[in-house]
C-alpha cells in the first residue's frame, strides 16, 4: 500500500490545473478514492455521516451481484471475463471523456453499469459488439441526459435495446449451452455460439423447460438472468439492505402475476413457470430498482411497479415478441418522472395546509 | 482529496431515504432540486421553513449532500427577500 | 416586408430587382439560417421515414423541391385576389394539384421508387414546410423572390434528408447508392435503416447544426 | 366585384378549383398508359420471375408483358389460378399465388410446382414485413433455394416442414435461425396452400 501511497502522491501534481494531464484528473482522482478513504472531517454539523454513501451503494450493488456474476461464469464459461472486461473498459471511456469535459469527477455509477450490462446480454456475443452497445448505452443513456442521477433511462438497458435492434441475428444467435457438472464451463476458455431457442421461445410452442432448471440456471438465456436461486439470493440482499426499493419489485412481480393468471386463466403452474423465466426476476431485483431512473416517491414506486409487470405480462403473452421485461422497464422510466411530479404536487399541497 | 465530501456536486440519486427520516415531514430530496436550479417561488411552496435544521437527512444521504446546509442558505436568502419586499414596500 | 417597394437589386445583377434586394439573404435563410429541418423543427415525419437509403432521400428532396417553388410562384401570383377567408384552402388546393402531379410522374417514370416511397410523396400536402411558406412568405412577397424562397427551403430540406439518408445508408447496409463501400468485415447495424435511427441520426444532425451555427448559447447553466 | 364578397370567394373557389381539376386531369391521362404498364409489369415481373422464364432485369415494362404474353398462359385449377409455363428444359411449370399472416404483418409469395404437381419447382415471398435481418431473411435467395425439389407429398403425408435442428427429409428445409416465430407463419401458411393444391387437384 505505501507504494501505491508514493505513486498517487508522487503524480499527483502532473493532474493540477494547467498540467499536461489535467484532463486526465478525474481519473486520478478516482484511482485515489478507490485505494484510500476520505480523511476530511466536516466543519459544520452534523459532523458524521451514514457510512452508507454512493460509494458504499454501489459497492453493495456489486456485491448482490456476485451470485449471478458467478454462476455466468459457471454456466456460460471463462470468456465471461473478457467480456466484463471489454465492457468496462467502453463504458468508462465514454464516462472518462465525458467527467473530462464537464470537468467533474468520475461517476462510481459506471462500476455497476459495467457489470450489470454483460450480464443481460447472450454470452457468446462478440466483443465488439459488447463494447459499442456499452458505449451507446453510456452515451445515449446516461451522458447526454447530463450524467448520473440525471439520467431519464436506464442505461444498460438501452444499450441492450440498441444491440437488440442494430444486431438482431447476433443477439438471437449468441446463446451457449450451459455446463453441468462440478465445475461447469469455468474450465472452458472459449464456447460455441448456438441459435437454438430460448425457454420462453419453447414456451410460445408449448414446450415448458423443467422447473428446477430454471432454479438452477442450466438453460439458455442472457448470461446473469438464468439462475433464478443466484439472482434471487443476491436481490434479496439488496432489498434487505434498503439499496433496492422493495415496493418496486414487489409491485412489479405482484401485477405481473396476477395479470398472467388473468391472461392464462388461473392457471397457477404457467405463471409461475413464467415467473421464473427469462429476464424477469433479474429485472425486478436489479434494473427496475435503480434509484436514478425509477420515481423517488414511495406511491410513485408502487405505480412504477405495476405499470412494469403490466406491459412485461402485455408483451410476453400477447405480441410476437417472447420477452418484454426491457421493453417494460424502458417504458417505467418513461412514466417515472411524471409518476413523481404528481405526486410531489400531492404532497405539497399537504404541507401548504400545515402550519407553520 | 475530497471525494465523499464534496457536497452537491455529487449528483442527487433520488433514493428517497431522506424523505423517509425526515422528522419535519418534508421531501429534502424535492427541495435540494429546486434549491439547484435556484426555483424561490417552489422551494416555498414545498415548505423549505418547515426544516428545524435537525440534520439527519444530511447523516442519511448517499451522495454526501449536505442538505442541512443548503436549507439554513435558502431560508436565510427567503429572509432577506422578504424584508427587503417590506422595506420597499413601507417606503 | 419589402415587397411593395421595387428598389434596384445590389446583389444580383438583374434589370430592375426581381427579388426586391433579397434574394440572397432568403435563399441563405432557407438553406442555412432558419433551415426548415434543423432549426425549426418541421416536416420531421418525412425526414424520419423515407432517409433509409440516400437515393430515397434525393427523390424526396427534389419533390420537396418541386412542390415549394410551384406553390410557392402560385400562391404568390394570386396573393392579390385570392380573398383572406378562404386562402388556406386555396394553397392546400395549389400544394395538392403540385404533389399529386408530381407522384403521378413518379409513379409513370419511376415506379421502383414510387413504390419504396409509398404514401409518402402523397403526404407531402400536410408537410408543415410548404404550407408554412405559403402562408408566412408567398402571401406577403412577390413571385420571384417567392420561387426563390421555396427553392432555398426545399433545398434546405434537401441536404438535410440527403445527410441522415446518406449516414443511415452506410450504416445500416455498408453502402451508398446501394454500392457495398464499407470492407467486407463490417457488420452492418441495422438500427440506423430502421425508423429509432432516425431519431438517433436526427438528434445527432441538430446538435451539430446547433453546434456549428452557435445557437442556444444562452441556454448555458439553467439545467436543475 | 368586391373582395369581402361571398359570391366573389365561391367564384374564386370555382375557378380555382376548376383549373386544378383541369391540370390533374390533364396529367393523369398524360400518364395513365405507363402506370397501367408499370402495375401490370410489377405482377408480371413475379410471375416470371418463380417461373423461371428468363427476361432482361432492366426490362421496361412494355418489353415484360410481351415476355409475359408470349410465355405464361393462365389456366383454373379448382379455385385457384395457374400460371403455367412450358419450360424447355424443366418441363411444364405451375405457379400459384399463396398469402397469409406473417409475423407482423401479412407475407404474399408464389409457389411454382413442376409437371406432377408434387415437387416444388421455386418458391418466392415478393412482400413481408418481417425483421430485417431475421424473419426478413425470408426473401433471400438462401432460404428460397432450399425449397427446390422437395416434395409436398410423401407417402407419410403431405406439407412442408420448415425444421429447427438441420433438415433431411425430403420434404424438410431449415429454418432461419433466431426466427422461429416467422418460420412456423411461413410453414402454416405453405402448408395451408399445399393441402388446397392437393385437395383441388383429386377432382380433376
Amino acid at each position: 500500500m505505501r507504494l501505491v501511497a508514493n505513486l498517487l502522491d508522487r503524480t499527483r501534481p502532473l493532474f493540477e490545473e494547467g498540467r499536461r494531464l489535467n484532463f486526465f484528473k478525474p481519473v486520478f482522482d478516482a484511482g485515489d478514492a478507490f485505494f484510500f478513504s476520505p480523511v476530511t472531517t466536516t466543519a459544520v454539523a452534523p459532523h458524521v455521516r451514514d457510512p452508507l454513501d454512493v460509494k458504499r451503494y454501489m459497492t453493495t450493488v456489486i456485491i448482490a451481484l456476485i451470485p449471478a456474476t458467478l454462476a455466468s461464469i459457471y454456466f456460460f464459461g471463462l470468456r465471461m471475463i473478457p467480456v466484463f472486461i471489454v465492457s468496462y473498459a467502453a463504458g468508462g471511456a465514454v464516462e472518462v471523456l465525458f467527467a473530462g469535459i464537464r470537468k467533474e469527477e468520475i461517476n462510481e455509477g459506471f462500476l455497476v453499469t459495467g457489470l450489470i450490462f454483460p450480464l443481460v446480454l447472450p454470452p457468446a456475443l462478440p466483443l465488439w459488439m459488447v463494447a459499442v452497445g456499452c458505449a451507446f448505452g453510456v452515451l445515449i443513456g446516461k451522458e447526454l441526459f447530463g450524467g448520473t442521477g440525471r439520467n431519464l433511462f436506464n442505461a444498460a438497458l438501452v444499450g441492450r435495446v440498441f444491440l437488440g435492434l442494430a444486431y438482431p441475428k447476433a443477439m438471437s444467435g449468441a446463446w451457449v449451452e450451459p455446463g453441468t457438472g462440478l465445475l461447469g464451463r469455468a474450465t472452458e476458455l472459449t464456447v460455441d455460439a448456438v441459435a437454438s431457442a430460448t425457454p420462453l421461445a419453447l414456451a410460445k410452442a408449448g414446450e415448458f423447460a423443467a422447473i428446477p432448471d430454471l432454479l438452477f440456471g442450466s438453460v439458455l438465456g442472457s448470461a446473469g438472468e438464468t439462475s433464478a436461486i443466484a439472482i434471487i439470493l443476491g436481490g434479496v440482499f439488496l432489498v434487505a439492505i434498503g439499496v433496492a426499493s422493495w415496493r418496486t419489485t414487489v409491485s412489479f412481480l405482484g401485477s405481473f402475476a396476477v395479470l398472467s393468471l388473468v391472461l392464462h386463466g388461473g392457471d397457477v403452474g404457467v405463471v409461475s413457470w413464467h415467473m421464473l423465466a427469462g429476464g424477469l426476476l433479474f429485472g425486478a431485483f436489479f434494473m427496475a430498482t435503480d434509484p436514478v431512473t425509477s420515481p423517488m416517491t414511495s406511491a410513485g414506486k408502487w405505480i412504477y411497479g405495476i405499470i412494469i409487470g403490466v406491459a412485461t405480462a402485455l408483451i410476453r403473452n400477447l405480441t410476437g415478441y417472447v420477452e418484454g421485461v426491457t421493453f417494460a422497464i424502458l417504458l417505467g422510466n418513461i412514466f417515472a418522472p411524471v409518476l413523481d411530479e404528481t405526486f410531489i404536487a400531492a404532497s405539497v399541497r399537504r404541507l401548504r395546509e400545515q402550519k407553520a | 482529496m475530497n471525494t465523499a465530501l464534496r457536497g452537491e456536486l455529487r449528483p442527487c440519486i433520488s433514493c428517497g431515504q431522506c424523505v423517509d427520516v425526515c422528522p419535519a415531514g418534508i421531501m429534502p430530496n424535492v427541495l435540494h432540486k429546486y434549491i439547484y436550479a435556484k426555483d424561490i417561488e417552489s422551494t416555498i411552496d414545498t415548505r423549505v421553513d418547515l426544516c428545524f435544521e435537525c440534520g439527519l437527512c444530511s447523516y442519511i444521504c448517499p451522495s454526501q449532500i449536505d442538505l442541512r446546509q443548503q436549507f439554513i442558505d435558502a431560508k436565510k436568502a427567503i429572509r432577506e427577500e422578504l424584508e427587503a419586499l417590506i422595506e420597499e414596500v413601507e417606503e | 416586408m419589402a415587397s411593395n417597394d421595387p428598389q434596384s437589386c445590389t446583389t444580383c445583377a438583374l434589370p430592375g430587382g426581381p427579388c426586391g434586394g433579397k434574394g440572397i439573404a432568403t435563399l441563405k435563410d432557407g438553406v442555412w439560417a432558419q433551415n426548415p429541418i434543423s432549426i425549426q423543427i418541421l416536416g420531421i415525419c418525412s425526414a424520419l421515414a423515407v432517409t433509409n437509403r440516400l437515393e430515397n432521400s434525393l427523390v424526396m428532396g427534389v419533390a420537396l423541391i418541386f412542390v415549394c417553388v410551384g406553390s410557392n410562384l402560385f400562391v404568390s401570383l394570386l396573393r392579390n385576389v385570392t380573398p383572406r377567408r378562404i386562402r388556406m384552402i386555396a394553397e392546400v388546393a395549389i400544394i395538392a394539384t403540385f404533389v399529386i402531379v408530381f407522384d403521378q410522374i413518379l409513379k409513370a417514370y419511376y415506379w421502383e421508387m414510387s413504390k419504396q416511397l409509398g404514401p409518402y410523396v402523397g403526404l407531402i400536402i400536410t408537410n408543415c414546410i410548404v404550407m408554412g411558406r405559403a402562408e408566412a412568405f408567398a402571401l406577403q412577397n412577390r413571385p420571384v423572390v417567392s420561387i426563390v424562397d421555396g427553392l432555398a427551403n426545399g433545398i434546405g430540406y434537401a441536404i438535410v434528408l440527403a445527410l441522415i439518408g446518406f449516414f443511415r445508408e452506410l450504416v445500416g447496409t455498408g453502402a451508398v447508392f446501394g454500392h457495398v463501400v464499407m470492407p467486407e468485415w463490417y457488420v452492418p447495424n441495422q438500427l440506423a435503416i430502421l425508423a429509432p435511427g432516425a431519431f438517433v441520426a436526427l438528434g445527432f444532425l441538430i446538435a451539430l447544426f446547433n453546434a456549428l451555427s452557435g445557437a442556444n448559447e444562452e441556454d448555458e447553466g439553467t439545467q436543475p | 366585384m368586391n373582395k369581402k364578397h361571398s359570391l366573389y370567394a365561391v367564384i374564386y373557389a370555382l375557378l380555382l378549383g376548376l383549373v386544378c381539376a383541369a391540370m390533374l386531369t390533364g396529367v393523369d391521362t398524360f400518364t395513365a398508359d405507363r402506370k397501367a404498364a408499370n402495375a401490370k409489369a410489377e405482377e408480371v415481373r413475379n410471375v416470371l420471375g418463380v417461373l423461371g422464364v428468363p427476361f432482361d432485369a432492366a426490362a421496361q415494362s412494355a418489353e415484360l408483358l410481351e415476355v409475359y404474353e408470349a410465355n405464361v398462359r393462365t389456366r383454373e385449377r379448382g379455385d385457384r389460378e395457374f400460371y403455367v409455363y412450358d419450360h424447355p428444359t424443366e418441363g411444364t411449370l405451375n405457379a400459384t399465388r399463396f398469402d397469409g399472416p406473417g409475423l407482423w404483418g401479412p407475407v404474399e409469395g408464389f409457389l411454382c410446382l413442376r409437371d406432377d404437381m408434387r415437387t416444388i419447382y421455386a418458391i418466392t415471398f415478393y412482400k413481408h414485413e418481417e425483421t430485417p435481418g431475421l424473419g426478413g431473411d425470408i426473401s433471400t435467395p438462401g432460404f428460397q433455394d432450399q425449397f427446390r425439389g422437395k416434395a409436398i407429398s410423401t407417402p407419410a403425408g403431405s406439407g412442408i416442414a420448415i425444421v429447427g435442428d438441420g433438415a433431411d427429409g425430403p420434404n424438410e428445409v431449415d429454418a432461419i435461425s433466431g426466427a422461429t416465430m416467422t418460420s412456423d407463419k411461413v410453414e402454416a401458411m405453405l402448408n395451408e396452400t399445399i393441402d388446397d393444391i392437393l385437395a383441388s387437384g383429386e377432382g380433376s
